[in-house]
């Protein structure tokens, strides 16, 4: 009797291919969606909002939402709409670069910990401590205190406040990544060192932190606000989301519109870089 | 592993080794944030003895500002200066405030109780608030956990002064349910309180449901369930401890950035307490009390680690009998 | 509810009860108003200080600690009569001792006073000549003598308060005031009790003999909004610092009062630094000041609760002069001046240039001394100047900061009021002298005003004791200083008060509008 | 026991199972998993599933508790047990059903009892949700069960945490919380995987006792040695559907389907050395490669080239891991040659050294004392740098075969990673194709993620990348393990034939000792880090002389000739 040669053939793959279309998720595509508007409102705010950001008109001041202003005016005649494309740019560029230094920071401490043997790895280990104990808001008044105020200094202080939290965690992810199998044949085969970090581990290390990292961006703009809000952040008349956020608030009772729109705006950006982060990280996480 | 035989001895011997690892570190802590605190605000522009003297608004004389170098060393060379500066401290004497002309102690004395009272209710209640959320949401519904996840982001997405400011309109100036500003009388810290553990509750409930949803997926949840075991049980005698485990971990973090919503929040409810010193002393260039603060904080988050470290041993015994 | 003064009440004055009083400024880091000498200490002072002397809501000088006075021909000896019978809190007598204690307090360096110092500046010594007259020695006449000390900078304390020591004399400074200093809980609240002894009201007062409040709870709200909730919730009876868009607000409330009490000295106003290109030429500051549309901005901003000012010095000031021709808002005017002044080109983005130099203006402000809205009024100014190719840039400063930029001559625009009784405000302000700095960079006279004309008739105001020429010459001056384009007038010192309407008989006092609640009582 | 709730006047079946149908997901992504299975199980009686990985035997089983798992659509034209309708059961009724009527071993044991709580709790449970045991009742209760099923010293291990069991003992707790509550039938799945062959005998046991009391019992594996101990009738399960069943001798026999008989002879048990598994031809003899002598002529290796230059050779190596009392001797003075185109099979009990004697003769380990040899030159004791030129010589195939390729990477990437460097893209790319050629794999999947890949195909990958370096030997650690019996033989096929071809010297470790027997030429048994017996295979399988190795060899459950 012949074997149905398609019953048993060992190597047919899995009777569900993982790689069955994902079913799309409106949240994903709503989160990429409004995440191109983003980039676009940054790199070319113009197309999105032709008028001038900062472009007064005191007489047009207080105005509600309107067809004409579609977020209201602020307290000089200011387009809130405008405004807020506009600063799109700086408040991302705060939470992009405070981000990249929180990481680049964690990513230097790691590394050494790493691989710089059990001595590093213990002076690492407390130098993430110490920066532990320096909480946020803290260490950004440290700078500030260093730098005086203005947005380098947020930025830098948000940045760097955030360094030992991704430093914790890239640094178990290289540990769990060098003790990995695939490392290891790596290794079996004779690379060296040097090409085994690399091409290997910082790969495999780094993809999962692409989705805090997207996290991050929301939480530094948030942060960033608290510092504007308390006359330390960004300077006029730079539409920036945070210090319009805080500059609004003196009048929440009187013009609701320009907290609301800005608020808003900082927890859609965080909302879907969530979102996105999460799906970056269930795919790294599919894929390890 | 040779835990089989010889597990009684290791439980006593690892609590020691415990013990005597977290003092050393806490140790190594507190005296590297001295240095670098110390460092840092030697990097302050200006002249430290005008500092000192009230800074550049004060109409310091060439014989004041000299006097000041003297006292304080400040014309040493900076080892020398450090140097003092570290014995002083193990002394634990703090120095004097520049603007407010008073002993950094004593004004870290008045203000810590009230910012560690405020830190710590906030804390608590955003445990309690995300253990309530962790455990409202139902298990497996996708929609439950999208509206979840939205609710965490955007309260831990909300600035501490524009959630203050809402809590405020509503349960003050419209419904005089609280006080708007601090009284002195538990009803005047439960809108600070409220303000400042609303956006760490939405931090550690996105945390803790993540490993809920983790530790309900786990084979040992099917085991569980299979026994009989309810939902609840599930939830309680399962589930809520693995959910807490990362909680636990974050939680001196948590308070550190609790310590710098502090800032914010006793600004807005008019509370005496650390931020506001530090907020003030920053704005002045005072730089005894900014010293002094970041060391209180240092210090209570050394503690608080060593506190969550011990309850997560308590919580985890996979940690406390640990073999290295 | 009104504004200016509240009504007062139908029924008499009932006694007891302990106002809150909710500060929006900085927290003092001494009371003791001799010691630094701002205006928060001011506030805090006029409850439990007293002065020499007053002013009343016209403008004159009344009595108060001194009866009364008499100058000599040669304007150097002022000889005061002091009150008797009148003894400090702490049952030091007042007397003509502590009068000289007083002004030895705020000559000596050590007390680190710099309102009060330069107040005095003048007076050489006093002489205790009995037990009710003092004698002070000048060196030079000063027809400012008695507005200076009107202040509550220069209120006399018990010299037996001040022997404690500075540290012990900054949390509870004793005087003769309707209050006494009870306890000081930092960052929270001051707490003042009555003085039942209390018996030297000012000439001006309506109610003498003790408060009848039994005491003041002085708390300190730094966040306006939490300021003005906590007015709302009736936490707190009066609030100061009250932002413009609250105002309005209140106005339709039944429950609030409103005290607008603008504070003396200088009027709210830009300085342009003449001491350095671009504004050492006239025509630009004239193009930068026709460039900007302050009225418009005003109105916007302070939604009616503020008038436009066109005078160096505040409209409480009898001597301020008004010139509203030299500031109206003209665009073309602006480029045209500018086009001649040789700024006639022009970068990409607008910004006009002279010999490869960007015409940009810098414009320090300090985030501790503007309030929102006055910052929104700058961004306002900083648009309109841009049209006519400006490039102003604000830079958002912490104190220090400010200070230390101002002190190294980084800035064209700065605005800084200050605060001070009379015309004499004029001569700190811009008498040439007050462009040295003081060893810690610290100047007032922030246009830089160098011209010989303008000193000289500030010296002469100075030794001028007729009311009538001494105005004269203030006019003059002023006159020069606007017509120089130095300042950008723009309102008074803003500085409103929201009062529960259960507060009744409360005040503003004629000197630094300081409110007084010696005469308030609670319904 | 107590009394039961549940009335036992039922007569019928214990289980009764109707055309049960288990789908997930819903709309497009729809898939079902188990369709239209019927069966049932008598008290008393032992049915067994057997099938292919992925064939929805776990599924099936965890259906009856109505625990399929979340987003699972569960049809049936009857599902009972012991008179019960499940599929209509409330919430309610159900958690009565399950752990007092139906106990359930999961497939997982090892992470199957919650980590953060004691072993006493968790066996425990079912007495106190159905009992209402008190809690001192429960304590008594749970060690006389841990006795049960073996555990030595049960009071200690009562109160320990399921982290400070070895998975035997782990899996033993898990039976004992399973039937704690006296259940009348038990399902077990896979109750054996990961054990050692004496701790797997002695769960054997305990199974045939509970069935020998009325207890019914539906158990899953994959190994059919453990069906035919215990089953009375075996399911045969492929792609959700049931496709052969009968009593056990018949099914072992064959069956009545194709995919029995091929699932049948995929076992190695019994099948000589060098005769493929699944085709049962005779492999090639070995040819000659690159100037080595073939290692052996004709089958079962009776004559082993002995004199020539072993490739790898340890001697007197030893490795101790942790010191004082906490050390483990995990090898202890091991001598071993391992010669050209031979394979030698390493078998022992689990934690006696295999893999760490593995690392060290692939120098990831560096022996304490003794010193390995690579084709006579140095190999241990030496820097890395030293070694990097030469590691290529050396290969290993792992039984993890996901964790051991770099997820990020393509098929083709990772093996021409492998590759010897400085070649030109042409000739990489060729070799490339060569490489998955040699491994029957299709040329086109090395496009493909390795994680798309099954399991037979994915360790044919790491075999593919271990060839590409051109080694001399290769340490293959449990390298079916992980497959299902059919992918199982392919792979050893595979593997057979490789050695043929190209004279690579295998070291294979393995507890399962039919692979080893039906693989090696000569085999070492490790106990406690030394080798206790050593020998040409056929000459230590039918007279074995340590006590170890008897114990061992009794133990194997054996499948009736076929
Ligand atoms: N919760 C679930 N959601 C979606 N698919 C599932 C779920 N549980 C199981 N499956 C799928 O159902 C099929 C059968 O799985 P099952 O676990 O029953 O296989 P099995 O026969 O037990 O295999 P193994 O021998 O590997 O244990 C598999 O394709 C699996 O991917
Ligand atoms: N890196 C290590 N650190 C400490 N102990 C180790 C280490 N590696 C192995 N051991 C210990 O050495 C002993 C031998 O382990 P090894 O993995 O070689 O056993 P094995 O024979 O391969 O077992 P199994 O059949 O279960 O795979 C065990 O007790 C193990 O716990
Ligand atoms: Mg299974
Ligand atoms: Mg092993």
């Amino acid at each position: 009797m012949t074997l149905d040669a398609a019953t048993i053939d060992p190597l047919r793959p899995p009777p569900r291919p993982e790689r069955r279309r994902r079913r799309v998720r409106v949240g994903e595509v709503v989160a990429v969606l409004f995440t191109v508007a983003l980039v676009i409102a940054s790199v070319a705010p113009g197309l999105l909002a032709p008028l001038d950001p900062t472009a007064v008109a005191p007489l047009e001041a207080f105005r509600p939402p309107s067809p004409s202003h579609p977020f209201g005016t602020d307290e000089s005649g200011r387009d809130v709409y405008t405004r807020l494309v506009h600063g799109t740019g700086a408040s991302l560029l705060i939470g992009l670069a405070a981000t990249a230094i929180g990481l680049g920071t964690a990513l230097v401490l790691a590394l050494v910990a790493v691989f710089g043997g059990r001595v590093a790895d213990g002076i690492v280990g407390r130098t993430i401590e110490v920066l532990f104990a320096f909480p946020a808001l803290l260490s950004a008044l440290l700078v500030i205190l260093v730098l005086g105020p203005g947005p380098v200094a947020a930025t830098v202080a948000v940045g760097l406040s955030t360094a030992p939290g991704y430093a914790r965690i890239i640094r178990t992810s290289l540990l769990t990544v060098r003790a990995s199998g695939y490392v290891e044949s790596a290794r079996l085969l004779g690379h060296s060192p040097a090409r085994v970090v690399l091409r290997t581990i910082l790969p495999n290390a780094l993809a999962p932190l692409l989705a805090l990292a997207t996290l991050g961006v929301g939480q530094a703009v948030v942060w960033a606000s608290s510092l504007s809000f308390l006359g330390l952040g960004a300077q006029p008349p730079a539409p920036e989301w945070g210090a319009m956020l805080a500059s609004a608030r003196v009048y929440l009772t009187t013009a609701w519109w320009l907290t609301v729109f800005p608020g808003l705006l900082i927890v859609a950006t965080t909302l879907a870089a969530t979102a996105i982060g999460r799906s970056l990280d269930a795919r790294s996480r599919r894929s390890s | 592993m040779a835990l089989l035989t010889t597990v009684h001895g290791t439980r006593a011997r690892s609590v020691a080794r415990w013990a005597a690892r977290s003092a050393l570190r806490a140790a190594v802590v507190l005296w590297a944030s001295a240095t670098l605190v110390f460092f840092i605000t030697r990097l302050v522009p200006g002249d430290p003895a005008e500092a000192a003297l009230g800074g550049p608004g004060s109409q310091a004389s060439e014989e004041a500002l000299a006097a000041v170098r003297e006292r304080f060393g400040f014309d040493q060379p900076l080892i020398v200066q450090y140097g003092m500066a570290m014995l002083a401290l193990l002394r634990l004497d703090l120095g004097t405030s520049y603007s407010l002309r008073q002993p950094v102690a004593q004004i870290l004395g008045d203000t810590v109780p009230g910012t560690v009272i405020l830190a710590v209710l906030a804390l608590l209640l955003a445990w309690v608030l995300a253990l309530a959320l962790t455990l409202a949401q139902s298990r497996g519904s996708r929609v439950g956990a999208a509206v979840g996840d939205t609710v965490e982001i955007v309260a831990s997405a909300v600035p501490h002064f524009w959630l203050g400011t809402i809590l405020i309109a509503v349960f003050s100036t419209g419904l005089s349910w609280f006080p708007p500003v601090s009284t002195g009388t538990p009803a005047g810290l439960v809108l600070p309180v409220v303000t400042l553990a609303i956006p760490i509750a939405g931090f550690l409930a996105h945390v803790m449901r993540g490993s809920l949803d983790e530790a309900l997926r786990s084979p040992f949840a099917v085991s569980a369930l299979a026994r009989g075991e309810t939902e609840t049980g599930l939830r309680s005698r399962h589930a809520l401890r693995h959910a807490a485990l990362p909680a636990l971990g974050l939680s001196a973090w948590a308070f550190g950035y609790l310590v710098g919503g502090a800032v914010v929040v006793e600004t807005i409810f008019a509370r005496p307490g650390l931020g506001r010193s530090l907020l003030q002393a920053v704005t002045v260039r005072d730089v005894p009390v900014v010293t002094g603060v970041v060391l209180v904080s240092a210090l209570v988050y050394v503690v608080l680690t060593i506190v969550t470290d011990a309850l997560t041993r308590l919580v985890d015994p996979r940690i406390a009998t640990e073999v290295r | 509810a009104c504004a200016g003064e509240p009504e007062p009440a139908a029924t008499g004055p009932t006694e007891g009860g302990t106002l809150v009083y909710a500060s929006g400024d900085a927290e003092p880091t001494c009371l003791d108003p001799h010691v630094g000498g701002n205006y928060p200490q001011a506030l805090l002072a006029t409850q439990f200080l007293e002065s020499l002397v007053s002013r009343d809501a016209d403008g004159a000088i009344v009595p108060w600690l001194a009866e009364s006075w008499t100058v000599s021909e040669d304007a150097l000896t002022w000889e005061f009569t002091l009150a008797e019978g009148i003894e400090f809190t702490d049952g030091t007598p007042f007397d003509a001792e502590a009068v000289k204690a007083n002004i030895e307090h705020l000559q000596d360096p050590a007390t680190q006073s710099s309102t009060g110092y330069l107040a005095v500046q003048k007076v050489e010594s006093v002489e205790a000549v009995d037990e009710t007259t003092a004698r002070f020695t000048l060196s030079a006449p000063d027809s400012a003598l008695l507005e200076s000390l009107s202040q509550p900078w220069l209120a006399i304390e018990s010299p037996t308060g001040i022997a404690r020591g500075m540290e012990e004399n900054c949390e509870s400074p004793v005087g003769t005031g309707p209050f006494v200093v009870d306890s000081w809980a930092k960052q929270d609240r001051v707490t003042l009790t009555r003085n039942d002894g209390y018996a030297s009201a000012p000439g001006d007062a309506a109610h003498d003999g003790p408060a009848f409040l039994d005491g003041i709870e002085w708390r300190f709200i730094p966040d306006s909004a939490s300021r003005y909730a906590a007015l709302q919730a009736g936490e707190v009876d009066v609030i100061d610092n009250v932002q413009p868009d609250v105002l309005v607000q209140a106005e339709q409330s039944e429950d609030l009062v409103e005290l607008d009490a603008p504070r003396p000295g200088s009027s709210n106003r830009i300085e342009l630094n003449s001491g350095k290109a671009p504004f050492d030429d006239v025509a630009v500051r004239e193009a930068f000041i026709r460039s900007v549309n302050v009225d418009d901005a005003v109105a916007s901003l302070f939604q009616g609760t503020a008038e436009r000012s066109y005078s160096p010095l505040a409209s409480v000031e009898p001597a301020a002069y008004s010139d509203d021709s030299l500031f109206s808002y003209d665009i073309d005017e602006a480029n045209d001046l500018l086009d001649e002044a040789g700024w006639s080109e022009k970068d990409a983005d607008g910004v006009r240039m002279k010999d490869g130099e960007r015409l940009t203006l810098t414009f320090p402000v300090s985030t501790n001394q503007s309030i929102p809205a006055e910052v929104s009024l700058f961004e306002q100014l900083q648009a309109g100047a841009k049209e006519a190719g400006f490039d102003v840039q604000l830079d958002l400063l912490d104190l220090a900061s400010w200070y230390s930029a101002l002190g190294a001559n980084e800035y064209d625009l700065v605005s800084a009021p200050y605060t001070k009784v009379g015309p004499d405000v004029l001569r700190i302000l811009y008498h040439s002298d007050g462009i040295v700095p003081a060893p810690s960079g610290y100047f007032a006279n922030h246009s830089q005003i160098d011209d010989p004309a303008v000193d000289a008739l500030l010296d002469e105001a100075s030794a001028t004791l007729d009311e009538a020429d001494r105005a004269a010459l203030y006019e003059e001056a002023q006159a020069d200083v606007l017509e120089g384009y130095y300042i950008l007038p723009l309102y008074d010192q803003q500085n409103h008060f929201l009062l529960s309407t259960s507060v009744h008989d409360a005040r503003a006092l004629g000197t630094v509008s300081t409110p007084s609640f010696a005469a308030a009582w609670l319904s | 026991m107590s009394a039961r709730d549940v009335s036992e006047t039922s007569t019928g079946p214990l289980l009764e199972l109707d055309g049960l149908t288990v789908s997930f997901g819903s709309g497009s992504s729809r898939t079902t998993v188990v369709r239209d299975v019927s069966f049932s199980i008598a008290a008393g009686e032992c049915v067994a599933i057997v099938g292919e990985s992925g064939s929805g035997k776990s599924v099936t089983a965890r259906s009856i508790l109505g625990l399929a798992g979340p987003g699972a659509i569960v049809e049936a034209r009857r599902l009972a047990v012991d008179g019960h309708d499940v599929s209509r059961a409330g919430g309610r009724e159900l958690r009565r059903l399950r752990g007092d009527v139906v106990g359930l071993i999961s497939q997982d044991a090892l992470v199957s009892l919650d980590p953060l709580r004691r072993v006493a709790a968790e066996v425990g449970d079912p007495l106190r949700l159905h009992r209402d045991a008190s809690r001192r009742e429960r304590d008594g209760a749970v060690i006389e069960l841990l006795d049960r099923v073996g555990i030595p010293r049960p009071e200690v291990r009562a109160r320990q945490y399921p982290h400070q069991l070895s998975g035997g003992l782990r899996q033993r707790a898990l039976i004992a919380s399973a039937i704690a509550a006296g259940p009348r039938l038990l399902i077990a799945d896979e109750p054996t995987t990961a054990l050692d062959m004496t701790v797997q005998a002695g769960i054997l046991r305990l199974l045939g006792a509970l069935r020998d009391e009325d207890t019914g019992l539906l158990l899953i594996s994959h190994d059919l040695g453990v069906v035919a101990a215990v089953a009375d009738r075996v399911v045969v399960m492929r792609n959700g559907s049931i496709v052969d069943e009968g009593a056990t001798a018949a099914i072992l026999a064959g069956g009545s389907h194709a995919y029995t008989r091929q699932l049948v002879r995929a076992v190695p048990a019994g099948v000589p050395r060098g005769t493929a598994l699944l085709s049962r031809e005779p492999l090639p003899t070995a040819t000659t490669i690159a100037g080595h002598t073939p290692a052996r002529e004709g089958r079962g290796g009776a004559s082993l080239d002995r004199e020539g230059r072993a490739v790898l050779s340890a001697r007197g190596v030893a490795k101790t891991f942790g010191h004082g009392t906490d050390a483990t001797h995990a090898v202890r003075g091991i001598d071993l040659d391992v010669h050209p185109g031979e394979t030698i099979g390493v078998v022992g009990e689990s934690g006696g050294g295999k893999t760490t004697l593995g690392r060290i003769l692939l120098a990831l380990t560096e022996p304490d004392v003794g010193t390995v040899l690579l084709d006579g030159e140095p190999w241990s004791g030496i820097r890395e740098r030293e070694r990097r030129s030469r590691r290529r010589l050396a290969g290993l195939v792992s039984q993890d075969t996901s964790s051991s390729v770099d997820p990020r990477w393509s098929v083709g990437r990772v093996i021409a990673d492998a590759l010897p460097p400085r070649l030109t893209s042409d000739e990489r790319r060729r070799r490339v194709r060569d490489a998955l050629a040699d491994v029957a794999l299709d040329p086109d999947l090395r496009t493909r993620s390795p994680r798309t890949l099954s399991g037979g195909q994915r360790q044919r990958v790491g075999i593919a990348r271990a060839l590409a370096a051109e080694p001399r030997v290769i340490v293959l650690d449990e390298p079916v393990s992980a497959l299902d019996a059919t992918v199982a033989a392919g792979v050893l096929d595979l593997l057979d034939a490789l050695q043929r071809d190209r004279g690579l010297a295998y070291v294979l470790i393995s507890h399962d000792l039919s692979v080893v027997r039906h693989m090696s030429d000569r085999v070492a048994v490790m106990l406690d880090g030394v080798v206790v017996e050593t020998g040409p295979t056929e000459a230590v399988f039918s007279s074995p002389s340590h006590e170890y190795t008897r114990r061992l060899l009794a133990d194997v459950p054996v499948l009736p000739p076929a």
